[in-house]
């Protein structure tokens, strides 16, 4: 917190998110956070540090086990005129919660006429790794991302969490924030003062010519390794992070790939109907079949995520599959490439560890 | 001197709530009138028989106070004091309506007149109902809020998780079950294991009342007493009330020939009809000028939804975000 | 119901269904068929029509509005022996019980390591028309496509109901059945005896060889119809009906795609990480950037479906607007076309009509 | 003569429930003895400290009784006649774990012994396990259906709905809400709007009880009670336990250095532990001899789950569908 630059401190993830909420809430009254254990002792991994104290409990207050209703509380607090965020320690519990998120919060604005608004920030987390299972460990982002009336955010590192979290808290709409629990703790310069990551572009996050990889969330600090681990064999990769899932800027992701006429997404996710679909789809949609884009995606395997660690091994992409997926597509004619083993390992795997 | 203005205060309230009843029985006959024309293209889900509910309750409100509605919800959207014209344009599907065309029947709203909307999707209005009486008790506004609901509503898990938080947080909203014994074609003993929802709503502290009379002068006493409770700060309270639907579930027509009731059941509930029951205690002449003035007010609703414009397709893209 | 013939009768989608109850619950005591309103006098549009007569209020109940619990307890009586049938009138409603379909019902046999089975069918139907707006309205099959563990069926004629439905309950997973409301009354031959439309293989039910058009539930019937819209222009378009959603069969639609080289999907939902892309991304994953498929998506607007009549019919395609988007994917380089719109109405709307 | 045949029957009970007492409560204390080593990637919820319901709940179960667990469910599994040495190897993430490495800590299941299942959202198994009961009804198989649920499942729709049901059907299923006060570190105070839970089943015409001396004795009569009448054909019925979780929420921990309970709390009931308690009552030769045996088999489950091979990444593909 000490090395301040231009661009602001070195900030961890989670304070990014601590100082977002702490700056608007001081800002807007109208502004409260709420959901199970919001105000404990270990404040949603440190990301609700302090705001109980801050803002006192009619503003920060945990809830009864109740995601449905709870949601559409919020929901309805939202159309009076508030501004709630919702939190869910894991995205996988927003299934409890669908027909709100849905059916009212998606549709308020549209099927009253435009007689009200829902400005609810929606925070979901996913779990990774350590033996999260088959109900921790779901990246649900392309469910929301079919529904007309909904934003969807997944900030890959510190500075667009509190970028974003600040724009989807000042959003007139619902905005459902992915954030991903392997990002906590990954530190970015961050501005001190209040910021807004709108909507509407994707940010190139590693410049490159052979191939576009457009990474959803985690996977952006990912693929980014597997951008280096490729550029020893000689293969430039361009690095895309869409950042707004809901709004999409498929412009950008366009752009860069048919400059590369290669495209590979890598999600966070399953594949089918995902994220990744909607990219490939549009893309080539707008690419046009003369463009010779060469598309593939990679994510988790097509099956329930085990906890048991070879199985949650080959379960998830890692810097490996992705750089072996991009060796592949660059030089299809050559025999498949696999990088060193030991340097695929990531950082994380060996500092997260146990029990949540 | 207004007529309806004469006499002691009592006589101006059984004007008023007259006028309340006669204008929603009013206004629905006209709508199952005009439904087989095909004019109106949503479903609707007629109230009448049920009206001394929300037209009890809505009169001790005042304008400033919400209302929560479900798909059957001519009724309280009239109470509530919601724009007569502008519901049945929306029901006609006309850009004039109160959502504008987007609505339909199942979604009426009148954020004015303090109409909070209705869902179509069972139970799904309560907890956004108590979201209001939440921003109310923070904002400090005064507003209590009211949530209609159906004794089918009841059977969603989400009312039990709203009646908790409600009283956890102790917000001004007055849940009211119109019981009316079916959901759709399915009585309540195929539905409920025992009647005892007030006794369980009871558990959760919150006051609650069955009103099994199905009188206008008791449903309008015990929310009058809730609601000044609630205005002292005494959070949530709760009301049953059985009622009975006569029309079928959805659409314009009676349906005692279908076996899935009789019309003996509807016999006691006609015989006791509410709107009935006003009249008789009203001068003739005066109940006469009322119920013209209703006949015309409701033909002028008609007749605006019928020469308003239609949303142009282009107008599809339009309040997807705001 | 006379017409006999050697593939069977001509038999009302909704008799289909029907049929298929009737049929499979005198085969095994393990079926039974539940959710609100099966055994009232309505029974379903007529799809359950004298099934609580023959097989008796054990077998055939109606439940309370409680659609998340209704779910667990059937995914319960499977994993304990039983074929439990639920039904939903509309598929919206399967928006309060995702958290049992997603958590527990895909994910039942993986996360149990194999040691139970879930061997449930929910049926949900489609509304459309009529002013079924926002909530009554949505089509959301690719919400379950998403998710491994489930299938999903589509069908989208009267053979198909029945063969695919008894294909569903005989099945050990949990099957999505996909039904649309318009289609209840569209007749079809259907073989007497019982009869499995497996999954697996999509069908083509137009062939041609200008353009691929994959029609999914009740476009089917409008794609056909634009077929012929466009026949009559000398246009040759192959329709074909994937039938089953997941498991997907992607390589009858890759190879009339490759035939072809234009992709056009139709679906009856929204698009974004839609069925639709999820088809055109697995075609053109396949067929390599050197195929030069032109790909196109057409299906609900990107809004929330609005009852007004202009409106709601400006939200769906129809056979006018996909012969129009067949017509420009063609003929690029013509004048944009549309056919006569007095050709383009569709029967059903002038024999369906309100209420519900 | 094997010495815990010996005597009245009584001594035989006492002896049985101490041996399953001891046998979780070991097994658990290995368990967080082990967990900082890394062996085991799983989230791990200990119940040490209540292990006394779920023994005196399967005490008088059938072994063709099911029991429906949580991810809390160590304790019931182990008292259902869950397979040991699975359990230890699925923790470990073994293929030869009782959910062969796919479920891991949270999601138990030993179908053989009745244990049908544990789900990691919380209040998820409730109707799961009224499920299980319906299907035992229809098919006559005379099964009961025990559903262990936290008090803060009790606040999930569905724990509502699924009550609702059961009376309705009238099904052979004993719900047990272990009550401990919090869920993970939310009290009770800030998530109940009163606690008269029990009243509040009872108005399903659910029998309803609660039980709050802490004592394995208690649970045990009361859950006999129920199970009797349900066999007899009674429907569902109720009982809220309360207890105390002496380790952390989630880990291998105490936490009350962490400022949201105190150790004050714990005193009273780590001075009634009912392992103790038990073992008070059992000679002491007995005692040592059945406390070795235990050590005994719970390293052996340990070696046995260490010496276990892991799945082989290949094996990822199987189980999706079956
Ligand atoms: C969640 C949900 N389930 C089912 C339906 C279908 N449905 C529409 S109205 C209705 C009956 C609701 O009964 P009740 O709450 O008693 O209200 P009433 O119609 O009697 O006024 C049902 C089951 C629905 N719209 N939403
Ligand atoms: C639906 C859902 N919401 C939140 C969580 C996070 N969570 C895990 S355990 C737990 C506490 C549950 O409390 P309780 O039911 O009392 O069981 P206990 O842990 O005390 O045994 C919570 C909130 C979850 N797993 N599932
Ligand atoms: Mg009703
Ligand atoms: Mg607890």
């Amino acid at each position: 917190m000490s090395t301040s630059t231009a661009e602001g401190r070195l900030l961890r993830y989670v304070d990014a998110l601590q100082e977002a909420f702490a700056q608007e809430m001081a800002r807007d009254e109208s502004v409260f956070l709420f959901g199970l254990d919001v105000d404990d002792h270990k404040s949603i991994q440190g990301s609700t540090r302090g705001l109980l104290q801050e803002f006192g409990p009619e503003r920060v207050f945990t809830t009864p086990l109740s995601e449905d209703a709870m949601t559409g509380m919020a929901i309805g607090a939202a159309m009076a005129g508030m501004r709630p965020i919702h939190v869910h320690i894991r995205m996988d519990f927003l299934l409890l919660c669908m027909n709100q998120l849905v059916n009212i919060a998606a549709k308020a604005h549209s099927m009253y006429g435009g007689s009200v608004k829902v400005p609810l920030v929606v925070r979901s987390m996913v779990g990774k790794s350590w033996g999260q299972g088959a109900q921790h460990s779901q990246a649900l982002h392309s469910l929301f991302m079919h529904i007309p009336g909904l934003k969807i955010v997944a900030p890959s590192n510190a500075h667009d969490a509190k970028g974003c979290m600040i724009a989807a808290i000042r959003d007139d709409n619902p905005v459902l924030v992915m954030e991903h629990r392997l990002l906590y703790g990954t530190e970015a310069y961050v501005p001190e003062a209040p910021f807004e990551v709108r909507p509407g572009r994707a940010r190139v996050v590693g410049p490159g010519d052979d191939i576009t990889v457009v990474a959803i969330s985690n996977m952006v600090p990912e693929c980014l390794r597997a951008r280096d681990l490729v550029a020893e064999v000689g293969i430039s990769a361009e690095v895309i992070d869409p950042v707004w899932l809901q709004p999409l800027d498929i412009d950008s992701l366009l752009a860069s790939a048919r400059r590369t006429r290669r495209l590979l997404v890598a999600d966070n996710a399953w594949l089918p109907c995902g994220a990744s679909a909607e990219i490939i789809a549009a893309v080539l949609e707008r690419a046009g079949p003369d463009a010779g884009i060469m598309v593939r995606r990679i994510g988790f395997a097509p099956v329930t995520c085990p906890p048991s660690p070879p199985l949650e091994a080959a379960f998830y992409p890692n810097p490996g599959t992705v750089a072996s997926a991009i060796h592949a597509m660059v030089r299809p004619a050559a025999p498949a490439w696999q990088p060193d083993p030991e340097r695929t390992r990531l950082s994380y795997q060996s500092s997260f560890c146990g029990p949540f | 001197m207004n007529p309806e203005n004469r006499g002691d205060s009592d006589t101006q309230t059984i004007v008023r709530l007259y006028r309340r009843m006669r204008l929603i029985r009013h206004l629905e006959e006209e709508i199952a009138r005009v439904y087989p024309t095909d004019k109106i293209k949503s479903p609707i889900h007629l109230s009448i028989g049920q009206e001394f509910i929300a037209v009890g309750v809505c009169d001790v409100l005042t304008a400033k106070d919400r209302v929560s509605i479900t798909y059957r919800g001519h009724a309280a959207y009239v109470a509530k004091g919601g724009d007569l014209r502008a519901l049945v344009a929306e029901m006609y599907g006309k850009r004039t309506g109160c959502a504008k065309g987007r609505g339909g029947s199942m979604h009426l709203i009148d954020m004015d007149a303090g109409v909070i909307g209705a869902s179509a999707v069972v139970g799904t209005n309560i907890p956004v109902a108590v979201g209001f009486a939440l921003a109310a008790k923070r904002q400090r506004s005064g507003q209590v809020t009211v949530c209609f609901l159906g004794d089918g509503a009841t059977e969603e898990g989400c009312f039990a998780e709203s009646l908790n938080f409600a009283a956890l947080h102790k917000l001004p909203i007055l849940f009211v079950c119109e019981n009316n014994g079916y959901a759709i074609h399915e009585p309540l003993s195929k539905r409920w294991a025992t009647d005892r929802l007030v006794e369980r709503v009871a558990t959760y502290g919150i006051p609650a009342d069955r009103i099994s009379d199905g009188s206008l002068t008791t449903v309008r006493a015990r929310a009058a007493e809730a609601i000044t409770a609630m205005r002292a700060g005494a959070g949530p309270a709760f009301l049953e009330v059985l009622c009975y639907r006569w029309q079928e579930h959805v659409g314009p027509n009676r349906d005692y020939d279908q076996g899935y009731r009789s019309a003996d059941e509807l016999a006691p509930w006609k015989a006791d009809d509410q709107v009935a029951r006003l009249a008789d205690r009203i001068e003739p002449a005066l109940r006469a000028r009322i119920d013209a003035e209703i006949r015309v007010q409701v033909a002028e609703a008609f007749t605006f939804a019928e020469a308003s414009p239609f949303p142009e397709p282009e107008e599809l893209y339009e309040h997807v975000y705001s």
